[in-house]
């Protein structure tokens, strides 16, 4: 549970130097990258389990089988069975869709939330701020596991709860980036020349500086997702995770652990497309940032 | 002429240092520089000058062979003591540092901002085997070399901690440190002060008298004059033009050459363009058209004369001699600041005077030159005048109605009456808009205009063309509105920032440093631009900048600001050609070379 | 100057701490469930109602909030956080014997972390092709890992199959799997964060300086550039302490060793308020220390902060 | 005084050594009469004696209690005890002692549920009649209960210790018996050593005097993995609770002994709570059964390890009748007939039964915490879910903490489900389940809500014979009317599961009463020191 969003480190404004004049010019043309095409090819086919699992799932998720449990990968179980002799692929394909609603909805509840943080103190002036980069403290200085805890003790286990509680604990990390962005984005002189141009504050305000704000954001959310995911995965560690029989990669991979020495199917599997599609989001994640820095440098 | 003439006849008698021939550098098999050769011989000066891009940094660094992995460098000769394109890593590193001394271009940036000065001198000693206990005392002894005051003190500090004149002493130093025959300077003397430069200048060239070779890497010519033996004009990659420096400078025969020569502003190209671009072919009369916009909003694109060459435009406009003499006192005062005052509070929580007591006068039509060394609050002086910054005493008027000092949103409907062309142009753009979406921004919303709802966009046919006459007016291809302003050249980029401040068809235009940036000859382009859009317009200017040449070529009247305070005010012949603070006249006597005037 | 500095340090970590303690103990008053029955030994006991009524009254669980909240701060002023409801033990005694093997746990993650992140960027990053693409794979990899599994797979290849290492142990060999259970992810995210500090470095004109003055380029990369690359990390590393207790709640259980993190889940499921908030305590107490180590350490790295700090945190 | 144990030792085993014990879950408090807790007589049964020991015929022997006598109305049992033993601290074992011992486990404030369940009903009072003898007094004839004072619920403390307070006696409670406790380390260990004044073993012990390793480390190893893969590299000597999934790689491992106990118990089953509308109705509750595949879904969970059990108390109960260990067998279309004739004959659009528009919904909470609900209960409970799900009968999982569960215990309308267990070393236990008297004091262990007359004449007939014959067919009638009833779904028996090394360590064995694993025994091989 390390890897919950990362606090911002500087706020990057590196990225701005300009490079030597001409220098940018020459850039590369675009070549495709089999790394990005099997990237999007990985987010697009989680996706569309997502969307439309029964497409891709030839199994029903939820149906048990006595005779048949821990049944090796074969033709009829390409990724095997558990421990109720359910079809560990049909789960994974299944299991998409839960893990993306808890992944992405952990991420915008905490992006929602660093949002207010973040803009409150990057544009709320001294005492705004002040008291928003304290706030911002004591959330880091909070276990988030008991945070999480604590929550699914009050409100009792849900996905909502998960998402919550999950978002909650990556809000700091968010904030803090978001309001050192807004802080150097408010600085600049593009904004000094909105503001030359006459513009009202609510449309600099929504024009440049929230989108500037977010830009290095993209690799940081994607990133977010598949943490997220791991980080429900972990609640489901303590007992506290997705209700079962619910197919879901953390839980599955919870659920796994246990008999990893007879069946290590169960936990493969499921593993391999956490990482995979956190590498996956990452990799795009990446190059759309670059692409935006660069500013389209087609 | 002697020390010249010294060196001249040790030069034949050695034999070369450096030997190039044929040298070609590409990068992805695009190649940047293509058959440059020369020659240095002990105790002999080349300089290489160009504009940006021409490929003298990427010549210097194959010397070293250091062009990087992605370079493919070819050559008959290249030959620095060992041939550079068959040299062992192991034997290139003995040779760098040891018998090729190299500063770097960006002498700010070239010193590892975590280390102590003195470690970083020491590096060279270190790397090539000096022992540990002697190294202190060496590196003391190199920096009072350089003419770096209590040296045993700048050796422990850091790199932050020095001003831009002491940390290129200290770039030198670093390169001195074991004593090369041949020391390569990549412009030496970029983002110093005049001062300073001097400074650096005088070092360099006792370092010359003391038997070493210098490759000095330039695109300042004056700068070049004043040190080299030989001259390489490069151009595009290329040399265009070499041979001895008072030749090639005197009589360039390269129609480049001629060009950079020409494009060096000072008080004698007053009134003369100085690029050989035709001008601008702007004629439209700016109030006229605020009248017509007022009614129509359709196609008021900003017209473009029929024809109308360079040839008469080249000559001084009529209005500036006017202006040169009593003339803006008579005309109308558009922009009135008084007493102003500012405080920041620093970093050790006390409130520190950057701009104190400075008033002025700027009227229609008129240029007003702020000329100061680096931090001497003259962009925050600008950021009064446009109140984008609270006066912490004083006050400023728009056309005789207050301008700060009232809530911005008073101000908010008149200020587009004054625009800013920002110090640095590309960051003053938002990195996610192309060059359009930019321009579109800071022109009048329909909105505005027709008092009507949001419908605007709608006729975007005719923002489209107002762009494109935009671009055209500041000289650009339209089809630029298309990239974005990272793609773009620095004269590019300026150009742009310049279309934007005329969007708003303002009465007054802040400069903050609109050229520095950029090398002579787009300087040139740019200058000529403003004047031509001056004498179309008839905006008053506020025209900042460290260089007092170009303040000269371009001002009518000249303020000189030192430590936040004005020092010195007048017209700019009155304050250039006879200046009367200490500080203006340190600031002249260190202009380079009043000679070269005459040969421009 | 530096008294002053010292105090306002001292002053907002106070702040902190109360803030944390307040909140805990509102959020724990939400907690569904009897106090009193978890004083009387939790989910397998049977008191009676008079026995109940005794507990609440004797813990003063029938006052209102506020003033229970009074009693608490009044105790928190002098350091007494009470005594736990399940382990019927003085809190402070609890944290301060489990706080020590979490420490030790956190601070050779925290060891691992680095080493792995510093060995990988050294190595792979800013080189181009192959080298530089497979190291970004691993850290992502790396840090999506999650514990739970992690440490399990660590446990069962090294300790039980191969049996290179113990499965428990108290010594330092014991130490080691779960450190590195803790410390890949946490290594991986590090290296994301040092790879891309490491490559703009890599594009500063310093290196280029140094390397023209002879030097080697791998001795510029450690020397100079990872030091530039290592700051954002260091400055993460505070934050990367406070989070690792939250990963040692199921270290902790895996590998059974003794620690805040499993004291923190068992008294959050059994509602144990004052060993809630004695843990959070505790664990905010860290935190609060590990930044100011990082950041004492983030000026070791770069003397610039000398004047910096105690500024804008 | 120290006896010369070694002596008495097999060639090639060794006097002395410390032995380390590992085991799942840790109790809150050592003293096993506060609460009562499984975990709590596993520890006390190595430095606690009892009066009596049970054997594994259910008979029992003398312990601390070197003989009693039981008055004709089996109401007065007087004990009369060792002479010369004393506890760890240097007390005399005394009548006084003893009655101190009962005092404080009837005392409400001592909060021990063991009392209240075996003993209130009862008891009356406990007295010395001279210095070594202990009278103690019941309300009404009880058979069972020299076996329930064999465990160590009922282990007898030094009074002075239990004088200093609860939590000092939680902390480190006294005894007599073959070890002291020496240190708690929470989260990680029990550390104890050798009693080496130990003159109290009891009549079943295989040997007498001190125990034979000089320490002996009780570790906490919570995970299923770390737990058998310590025993595998020889870092631990002996686990309890071998888990399911590695029986297989013990059994193949010739140094791993497994050792398996069935307690005497209400076994693992899943409790229906008869105040919920549709479990009210026995058709319902049948259906349930029927559906459920119950034998299936154990031995899927629990890989073979574990065997069925489908009777109200499990083959290690004493008068266990084998008619009705698997009643209800497997047939889906009886479920569904049943649930027809019940009512439940609509359908909803996710072919979920419903009557007059009411869903048949069964809420099951069980414990989040993975030692709690081990991953084998977590898939019966699923396959439970599935199996159910075919006929039309939606079972919901709810994972829930600890305090939330304490507060569902006594709360009827909060659960439909429940899983459970009761470890008890009588016959006996169904009447605490299943119990007007347990229903009306309401105190949680009745989670069907149900009790029947005929029952509770039955089992309190059989409590008050002592006649074996009468008591089989009491508690045979009594099985039938349980089965009957179908109030619960039982699903496997309880089992102590030892896996041993047997390379390293010998002679531990499993006492009946509890399942407690005894220590005193044990003695390492030659080469046994894993250390
Ligand atoms: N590593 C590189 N990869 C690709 N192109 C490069 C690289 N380095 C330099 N170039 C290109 O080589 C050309 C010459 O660059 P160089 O830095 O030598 O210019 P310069 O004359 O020193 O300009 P300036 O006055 O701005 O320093 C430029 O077009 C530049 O974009
Ligand atoms: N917002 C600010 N807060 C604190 N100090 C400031 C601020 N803006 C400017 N200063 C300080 O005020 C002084 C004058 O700055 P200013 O930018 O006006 O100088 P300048 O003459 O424009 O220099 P340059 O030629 O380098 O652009 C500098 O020392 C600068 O550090
Ligand atoms: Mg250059
Ligand atoms: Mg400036």
């Amino acid at each position: 549970m390390t890897t919950l969003a990362p606090p911002a480190p500087a706020p990057a404004a590196a990225q701005e130097t300009a490079p030597a004049p001409g220098r940018a010019r020459r850039r590369r043309p675009a070549r495709i990258r089999p790394g990005l095409v099997a990237a999007g090819a990985v987010v697009a086919v989680v996706l569309l389990a997502a969307l439309v699992p029964d497409l891709l799932a030839p199994h029903d998720p939820l149906e048990i089988s006595l005779s048949e449990s821990f049944a090796p990968p074969s033709a009829e179980h390409v990724f095997g069975t558990d421990q109720s002799g359910r079809d560990v692929y049909s789960r994974v394909v299944h299991g998409a869709r839960q893990s993306l609603v808890i992944g992405i909805g952990a991420t915008a509840i905490g992006l929602a939330g660093a949002l207010v943080l973040g803009l409150l103190g990057g544009l709320g002036g001294r005492i705004a701020d002040g008291a928003v980069t304290r706030v911002i403290e004591v959330l880091y200085a909070f276990p988030g596991i008991l945070l999480a805890l604590i929550l699914i003790a009050v409100y009792g286990n849900s996905a909502v709860t998960q998402m919550v509680a999950v978002g909650l604990a990556t809000m700091p990390g968010y904030a803090r980036m978001v309001r050192g962005q807004v802080l150097v984005v408010r600085g600049s002189a593009y904004v000094e020349a909105a503001r030359a141009l006459g513009h009202p504050p609510v449309r600099i305000l929504l024009r440049t500086i929230l989108p500037n704000a977010f830009r290095p954001l993209t690799v940081l959310v994607t990133l977010g997702i598949g943490q997220a995911i791991v980080w429900a995965a972990a609640l489901g560690f303590l007992g506290m995770g997705v209700q079962p029989p619910t197919a879901e990669w953390g839980a599955m991979l919870n659920a796994g652990r246990t008999y990893i020495q007879q069946a290590w199917w169960m936990d493969l599997f499921p593993g391999l497309t956490i990482v995979l599609f956190t590498l996956s989001l990452t990799v795009l994640g990446r190059h759309l940032q670059r692409a935006t820095d660069a500013g389209a440098l087609r | 002429m002697t020390p010249t003439a010294a060196r001249a006849t040790a030069r034949h008698a050695a034999p070369p240092l450096v030997a190039v021939q044929d040298l070609a550098i590409a990068f992805d098999g695009h190649e940047v520089v293509h058959d440059v050769s020369f020659t240095l011989r002990p105790g002999q000066c080349v300089g290489i000058v160009g504009e940006s891009g021409s490929g003298k940094s990427v010549t210097a660094r194959a010397l070293l062979g250091l062009n990087g992995p992605g370079a493919q460098v070819s050559a008959t000769t290249l030959d620095v003591g060992v041939d550079v394109l068959t040299a062992s890593e192991q034997a290139l590193r003995e040779v760098r540092g040891r018998r090729l001394g190299y500063v770097l271009q960006d002498a700010l940036v070239s010193l590892d901002p975590l280390r102590r000065v003195g470690t970083e001198i020491a590096e060279p000693l270190r790397v090539h085997g000096v022992p540990r206990a002697e190294r202190p005392q060496r590196v003391q002894e190199l920096l009072a070399s350089v003419s770096v005051p209590e040296p045993a003190l700048r050796a422990r500090q850091l790199p932050s901690e020095l001003s831009g004149g002491l940390r290129q002493r200290a770039l030198i130093a670093a390169a001195l440190a074991l004593d090369p025959q041949v020391l390569i300077a990549d412009e030496p003397t970029t983002a110093l002060d005049v001062t300073v430069q001097a400074q650096i200048l005088e070092l360099l060239q006792q370092n010359l008298a003391a038997g070493r070779a210098l490759i000095l890497i330039s695109h300042d010519l004056s700068v070049v004059e004043r040190l080299a033996d030989h001259v390489l004009v490069m151009h595009h990659g290329r040399v265009v033009e070499e041979g001895p420096t008072s030749q090639v400078l005197a009589a360039p025969q390269d129609p480049y050459t001629r060009r950079l020569l020409a494009a060096i502003p000072s008080a004698g190209s007053r009134g003369r363009r100085l690029s050989d671009l035709p001008p601008a072919p702007i004629s439209l009369s700016p109030r006229a058209e605020r009248a017509r916009a007022d009614g129509t909003t359709g196609a008021d694109e900003l017209a473009r004369p029929e024809g109308g060459t360079g040839a008469d435009a080249a000559r001084r406009p009529v209005g500036r001699e006017q202006a040169d003499g009593p003339g803006p006192a008579t005309s109308r005062p558009v922009l009135v600041a008084e007493g102003l005052s500012k405080s920041y509070r620093g970093p050790d929580g006390r409130l520190r005077r950057v701009v104190e007591d400075v008033s002025f006068q700027l009227c229609a039509g008129e240029t007003l030159g702020i000329v100061g060394e680096s931090g001497s609050g003259k962009s925050t002086a600008a950021a009064m005048a446009l109140a984008l910054t609270e006066p912490t005493a004083g006050h400023v008027t728009l056309d005789g109605e207050p301008w700060t000092g009232i809530p911005e949103r008073r101000r908010r409907p008149r200020r587009r009456r004054i625009a800013v062309v920002q110090q640095d142009p590309l960051s003053s753009f938002d990195p996610r808009w192309t060059v359009g979406r930019t321009l579109a921004d800071a022109l009048p919303s329909v909105r505005r205009e027709r008092g009507t709802g949001p419908a605007r966009d709608g006729s975007g046919g005719d923002r489209t063309a107002r762009i494109a006459a935009l671009l055209r007016a500041v000289g650009l291809d339209p089809a630029l509105a298309h990239r974005h302003p990272l793609t773009l050249s620095g004269g590019q980029r300026q150009r742009v920032a310049i279309a934007r401040a005329l969007a708003t068809d303002p009465e007054v235009l802040v400069l903050d440093e609109p050229v520095s940036a950029l090398d002579v000859s787009v300087q040139a382009q740019v200058l000529d631009l403003l004047a031509d859009l001056q004498q179309a317009l008839g905006t008053a200017h506020l025209f900042i900048s460290h260089d007092l040449g170009v303040i000269h070529h371009v001002s009518d009247r000249v303020l000189v600001m030192q430590h936040g305070r004005v020092v010195e005010s007048g017209t700019a012949d009155e304050v250039l050609h006879t200046p009367r603070h200490p500080y203006t006249r340190q600031l002249v006597a260190a202009l380079p070379h009043p000679e070269l005037e005459e040969i421009a | 100057m530096l008294a002053r500095r010292v105090l306002t340090t001292l002053a907002s970590s106070a702040l902190l701490l109360w803030a944390v303690a307040t909140i805990v103990f509102f959020l724990q008053h939400l907690v569904p469930g009897d106090p009193a029955l978890t004083i009387l030994g939790g989910a397998s006991a049977n008191p009676p109602e008079e026995t109940l009524e005794a507990v609440r009254a004797q813990y003063g669980f029938d006052q209102p909030v506020l003033v229970q909240y009074g009693h608490f701060l009044a105790g928190l002023l002098v350091l007494d956080l009470g005594e736990s409801y399940t382990m019927k033990q003085s809190v402070v005694s609890i944290v301060a014997e489990q706080i020590t093997p979490t420490l030790q746990l956190t601070g050779a993650a925290l060891l691992i972390a680095w080493a792995f992140a510093i060995v990988l960027t050294l190595a792979t990053a800013g080189r181009p092709g192959r080298w530089g693409r497979l190291g970004a794979a691993v850290e992502v990899v790396c840090a999506a890992l999650p514990h739970f599994w992690l440490g399990v797979v660590l446990l069962v290849v090294f300790a039980v199959v191969l049996q290179w290492l113990p499965v428990v142990d108290d010594g330092p060999a014991g130490l080691v799997l779960p450190a590195l259970t803790l410390g890949i992810p946490l290594g991986g995210f590090l290296a994301q964060v040092t790879r891309d500090e490491f490559d703009a470095a890599l594009r500063q004109p310093f290196v280029l300086s140094a390397l023209s003055r002879g030097a080697r380029p791998g001795q510029v990369r450690r020397r100079q550039v990872l030091r530039h690359a290592a700051l954002p990390g260091i400055a993460l590393s505070g934050w990367g302490l406070g989070s690792l207790i939250s990963g040692a709640v199921v270290v902790e259980v895996i590998f059974s060793r003794q620690g805040i993190g499993q004291v923190l889940v068992a008294a959050v499921t059994a509602q144990d308020l004052p060993l809630v908030i004695g843990v959070t305590f505790v664990v905010a107490v860290v935190y609060v220390v590990a930044n100011i180590l990082s950041d004492l350490a983030s000026v070791l790295v770069d003397p610039r902060l000398r004047h910096a700090i105690g500024r804008a945190s | 005084g120290g006896a010369a144990p070694a002596a008495e030792l097999p060639a090639g085993t060794r006097e002395g050594g410390e032995l380390i014990f590992a085991t799942d879950r840790e109790p809150t408090c050592l003293d096993p009469h506060n609460s009562g807790d499984m975990p709590q007589t596993y520890i006390a049964r190595q430095y606690l004696d009892s009066l009596v020991s049970m054997r594994p015929d259910g008979s029992v022997v003398p312990w601390l209690a070197e003989s009693w006598e039981i008055s004709e109305d089996g109401l007065v049992y007087d004990f009369t005890l060792k002479q010369r033993v004393r506890f760890h601290d240097g007390e005399v074992l005394d009548a006084d002692a003893v009655v101190a011992n009962f005092d404080q486990i009837m005392d409400p404030a001592t909060q021990s549920s063991t009392a209240l369940l075996y003993l209130s009903p009862y008891f009356v009072s406990s007295e010395s009649l001279s210095e070594h003898v202990v009278r103690v007094t019941l309300k009404r004839p009880y058979s069972p209960l020299l076996t329930v004072l064999a465990q160590a619920f009922f282990g007898i403390e030094s009074p002075k210790a239990m004088g200093r307070g609860l939590t000092a006696n939680c902390e480190a409670p006294v005894g007599t018996g073959p070890f002291k406790v020496v240190e708690w380390r929470r989260n990680q260990e029990v550390v104890m050593v050798r009693n080496e004044d130990y003159t109290s073993a009891p009549a079943d012990a295989r040997h007498q005097g001190p125990a034979y390793v000089e320490k002996l480390t009780w570790r906490f190893l919570k995970d299923n993995t770390a737990r058998y893969g310590a025993l595998r590299s020889g870092a631990v000597h002996a686990i309890f609770n071998l888990p399911p999934e590695q029986v297989p790689t013990a059994q193949a491992d010739d140094r791993v002994r497994t050792q398996d106990f069935v307690h005497s118990c209400v076994p693992f089953a899943l409790d229906l709570n008869t105040t919920n509308t549709a479990l009210g109705d026995r058709r319902v509750r049948r259906a349930l059964v029927h559906a459920a595949d119950a034998p299936g879904i154990v031995t899927s969970a629990y890989a073979g390890v574990f065997p069925y059990e489908g009777n109200a108390i499990s083959t290690g109960t004493p008068f266990y009748d084998e008619a009705y260990h698997q009643p209800y067998p497997y047939d889906e279309a009886r479920a569904n007939a049943l649930l027809d004739e019940a009512g439940w004959t609509g359908r909803d659009e996710d072919g979920v039964r419903t009557r007059d528009g009411q869903r048949l919904t069964l809420r099951l909470p069980y414990a989040s915490d993975p030692g709690e609900t081990p991953p084998a209960d977590l898939t019966i409970l699923q396959n439970f879910q599935a199996m159910e799900r075919r006929v039309g009968v939606d079972v919901q999982l709810i994972p829930t903490d600890a305090a939330s569960l304490t507060a569902i215990r006594r709360d009827p309308t909060a659960f439909d489900i429940r899983a459970g267990y009761w470890n008890s070393p009588t016959a006996g236990v169904m009447y605490i389940k299943f119990s007007q008297e347990t229903y009306e004091i309401d105190n949680g262990q009745n989670v069907s809500y149900a009790y029947d007359e005929e029952l509770d004449q039955t089992l309190l007939e059989a409590a008050a014979t002592t006649d074996p014959e009468r008591q089989q067919e009491l508690y045979s009638r009594a099985q039938e009317l349980l089965t009957d009833q179908a109030w619960h779904i039982p699903l496997y028996p309880i089992q102590t599961r030892l896996a041993i090394r047997s390379d390293l360590v010998a002679d531990i064995w499993i006492e009946p009463s509890e399942g407690e694993p005894v220590l005193h025994d044990a003695h390492l091989l030659r080469d046994g020191d894993p250390r």
